[in-house]
């Protein structure tokens, strides 16, 4: 004991072990797994309870009284608590389930964006996925609102310059994301949440790269939303989460109707649940939501901080061994300040599928094309990107994997 | 089986209920419905400064919310209402520690029945049905008190 | 060889052998499963497709060049593929996976439903599960339409008598269960079809209850739409299909926005992708998606014809069986013509709770409640019923041991 | 390795494309995009009577889209129309038959050498993509013709 604490340290070689995939080859490689921005690989833990789930205790929820339904209504209950404590609400009625973050964030385009007029404003940025923006034009195709969005710096920072024009009177949503698909880019919402509070406007933060890396606590991002999803952070897919202030939760009338989410029902007139519930018609993802409890048990045990540590020296390590890589031209800011362990990239000359296609045969897996978010590829004047995204199972080897294959990549394009 | 919940208390209060049916005069009412199950109850309570004079009941329900209707009737009839809303907390407490809060039975009398009934969450509504629209009334009685 | 075939005849015993659960204790009795038609219990084959998928093939679909992408991809459109197949569909194209079957009936209320105009009408039935009422409540609320319904018989069939007067000029969609969850019934679908294409109206067929047990052949039905949901039918939590006629579904506008339904996204404007693929945002249930069509292969090689026999069988044996407990008044046709094996029914003087409970005591599990359909409760004039339901791994034995535990609930109770 | 894939004649045609770039006169032009990638590319076509008198492309995309424009501007220019439909169903079937469909050399040329590119699912779009805009540009052109 000498009064300083050795930070501790991610035991990556033992974690590696908890996820069967990783020990598997691809095209006579071993497998190296860069593509987890786009979805998660998942331990032994996580597919166990599913599997546990299904061979004990399967039945359905919210309905029965009987020794099975109690069971798994327990489950499916416990898993929101899991989720709620996770990120920090007050409550677990402010988690609801969704099936995915591009439900969540339609859920409040349809639900909250009922009370929205002719004239009001939505405002985005130029950043945003796929999944953050159609849900948004819709809404103001619908409505006549107009959308707008916060411009993209060259080095992929949100340019808050504008920030008091954007977000004015007449904005009623702003829809974020907190950490960038394509630049990982961690947006600074404080400055956001604070002006759009202040005229008036609700916030919600796209949590579904933010809150697999980050160890997000929603009470001290003050926002009113926050949606992510499952399968991007161990988890199964089939669910998501969009988590609510309780205030505005119930404020909101109905999206999906159906089992579930009622008080009483006449064919003349249906009164509502509260939140969650009013938010979850039909049957929800319960073997899912286990599996994501189990997930998200996997990542507390691990220990977010000592997870995030992980990321950002390994993030180090990949920005400085890619700007080796002659003439590659990296999108986002360019050292791990206020950044994830997301690199998207260019080769000159080269098109990604080709890169993505070459470094496949070497094993290397990552993504290539517009990662669901065109208007960013279009800010920086590409069609499409090479991505890798690192999660905690990456090492500093398949780092290398990755370099050493682009100078293949260089060989038989260049 | 189910000797733990269906006590001969609670079956015996279910079969024989205590002060049931809706009475006048009344201050306040309140209608729940349990949305699961489609369960509902009606209770009336007249207060009288600090006393519970009448607290009435009818509804549709299982044994469990019936036999805690008849209980609470016995309970809070012609004490006071702080008394009430002690055995209102006491029997809320009792309901939701899944098993593992033990009542007291001064406080809950016949209630402490109930105690095995918190083992079965799904059942735990039905036993907080009439508690719920009883305090709900209470609530709205006092309302209607302080704005004449 | 002698000219006549013997039908062949479902091996119960084996079947049960394939569903780990069903060997479980519930409150120190074998279990006895008899809430089906809540959800269905699963075979090891489909618990063990999703595992498998996870351990090996786990990537994100539609979005990548590499090999685990491929995989993924190929085992999610194969499932489609064999979905598809499954009900008789013309093509794979007309399969969009939905969460369930409440997502799948309120993306027709929100599509198809945004061409209605002040005025029209929309038509369900009394007999309908609040998933098949309040998609059309909110929709008739949002524009301005009437929601009109068939009363039902005291036997529990549709009074098709107001066909002609109910379903006219102004009717758009006609939304009718093809079995009842509550009675099970089998609707007379031919003759509704037949008068909602007449006018011009479009018919929904939830499928909930009638796809697990029957084998729909859409072609047949000639409905517009068919909804249902993965696990009713053996499959797991979190998927649900909707099926639509290609000329219907292509017609539709995008219901969810976000990644993956998209053609091209700027942030002016957005056009969008053919079905199904539009009414796919974000990442779908792909694992789930591998598990249905596992159970969809589970089915098949079961035989539908044989589950059916076997289930009419039990169905017949149970009415009978129900016939002899004192005072049992049962919901829903008498006979086993044109009903399947759900049998709801009232014990004077019994609260539905109070019977579940003491059957859970016995091990035995059904539902009680209103059954998310409380319209029909209220038809019958009860708040609620006991429901016992019936799939292919149900036995004699287990139908004489729930009708020994109503006589146990008549001990304690009566 | 890629070497199923990336034959040596792809390469060379990627490298070396064959009648790129978008050329007057034209009748029609189709406009065709991948939505999974975001490429694009867009094709002329100019008839004259029956035959293909010219086809001009441009666009974005790998090299496997690439190449196979290059290669279908080799194959249809010159030719019939019939016979450039012929080619672009013979090409279509390989692509799409999963690496099981033998493809003739006679009719198909340097396009066989996308033989390997149909074992990789993910890169079938892109081989097609300008196959498919020059489909329907033919059919735009004689719509053009018809309704004069
Ligand atoms: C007839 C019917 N329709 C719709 C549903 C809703 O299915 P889900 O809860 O899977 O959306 C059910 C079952 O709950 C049903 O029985
Ligand atoms: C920033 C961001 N938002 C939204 C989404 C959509 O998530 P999902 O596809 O699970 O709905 C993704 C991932 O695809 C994402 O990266």
């Amino acid at each position: 004991m000498t009064g300083t604490v050795a930070a501790p340290v991610l035991d990556v070689a033992r974690a590696r072990k908890d996820f069967p995939i990783l020990s598997r080859e691809v095209n006579g490689h071993p497998l190296v797994y860069l593509d987890s921005g786009n979805t998660s690989q998942k331990p032994r833990a996580v597919i166990e309870a599913m599997r546990q789930h299904y061979e004990r205790h399967n039945a359905n929820v919210a309905r029965s009284v009987h020794q099975l339904g109690t069971e798994a209504t327990e489950a499916y209950e416990g898993a929101r608590a899991k989720v709620a404590a996770f990120i920090g609400a007050t409550s677990p009625d402010e988690v609801v389930f969704t099936k995915n973050s591009t439900e969540a964030i339609n859920l409040v385009a349809y639900s909250y964006g009922a009370r929205l007029r002719l004239g009001d404003e939505v405002v985005i940025s130029e950043m945003e996925h796929h999944s953050n923006i159609v849900p948004w034009q819709l809404l103001c195709d619908r409505i006549g609102a107009t959308l707008r969005w916060f411009r993209v710096s060259d080095e992929g920072r949100l340019d808050l310059s504008t920030l008091d024009r954007l977000v004015n009177e007449r904005t009623r949503i702003v829809s974020i994301a907190h950490m960038s698909n394509v630049l990982g880019t961690i947006n600074p919402t404080e400055a956001i949440v604070k002006r759009a509070h202040e005229v008036g406007a609700v916030v919600l933060l796209d949590g579904s790269q933010s809150v697999p890396h980050l160890g997000v606590d929603v009470t001290a991002l003050d926002a009113d939303f926050l949606a992510f999803t499952s399968h991007k952070m161990l988890g199964p897919t089939g669910i998501g989460v969009l988590w609510g202030r309780s205030e505005v939760l119930e404020s909101m009338p109905p999206f999906l109707g159906g089992g579930s989410m009622i008080e009483t029902v006449s064919l003349e007139k249906t009164t509502f649940a509260k939140p969650p519930t009013r938010f979850e018609a039909g049957t929800p993802p319960i073997a899912q939501a286990v599996g994501l409890g189990a997930a998200v048990d996997y990542l507390s045990a691990l220990g977010m901080a000592k997870l995030a540590r992980h990321e950002a020296q390994l993030t180090g390590y990949a920005l400085e061994a890619l700007a080796t890589v002659p003439g590659l031209r990296l999108f986002g800011p360019a050292t791990t300040r206020d950044r994830g362990g997301i690199l998207s990239f260019d080769l000159p000359g080269i098109h990604p599928h080709d890169v993505g296609q070459v470094l496949d045969s070497l094993g290397v897996q990552v993504r290539v094309g517009h990662h669901c978010a065109r208007p960013i590829c279009v800010r920086y004047g590409v069609a499409a990107m090479t991505r890798a995204s690192l999660y905690l199972y990456n090492t500093t080897d398949e780092v290398d994997a990755l370099v050493a294959g682009l100078a293949q990549v260089r060989k038989v394009f260049g | 089986m189910t000797d733990a919940l269906y006590q001969e208390i609670i079956l015996d209060h279910y079969k024989h209920p205590h002060g049931r049916g809706l009475r006048e005069p009344y201050q306040a009412q309140a209608h729940h419905v349990n949305p699961t199950c489609g369960d509902e109850v009606t209770v009336r309570v007249q207060l009288s400064g600090e006393q519970v004079e009448d607290v009435s009941y009818e509804g549709m329900g299982c044994s469990i919310s019936q036999a805690a209707a008849s209980v609470l009737y016995d309970l809070v009839r012609g004490g006071t209402v702080e008394a009430a809303l002690t055995r209102h907390d006491a029997f809320q407490a009792m309901m939701t520690g899944r098993g593992e809060v033990e009542p007291d039975e001064n406080v809950l009398e016949d209630g402490v029945a109930f105690a095995g009934v918190a083992k079965y969450p799904a059942r735990v509504k039905c036993a907080l049905l009439p508690w719920m629209a009883f305090k709900d009334a209470v609530l709205r009685a006092n309302e209607t008190e302080t704005q004449p």
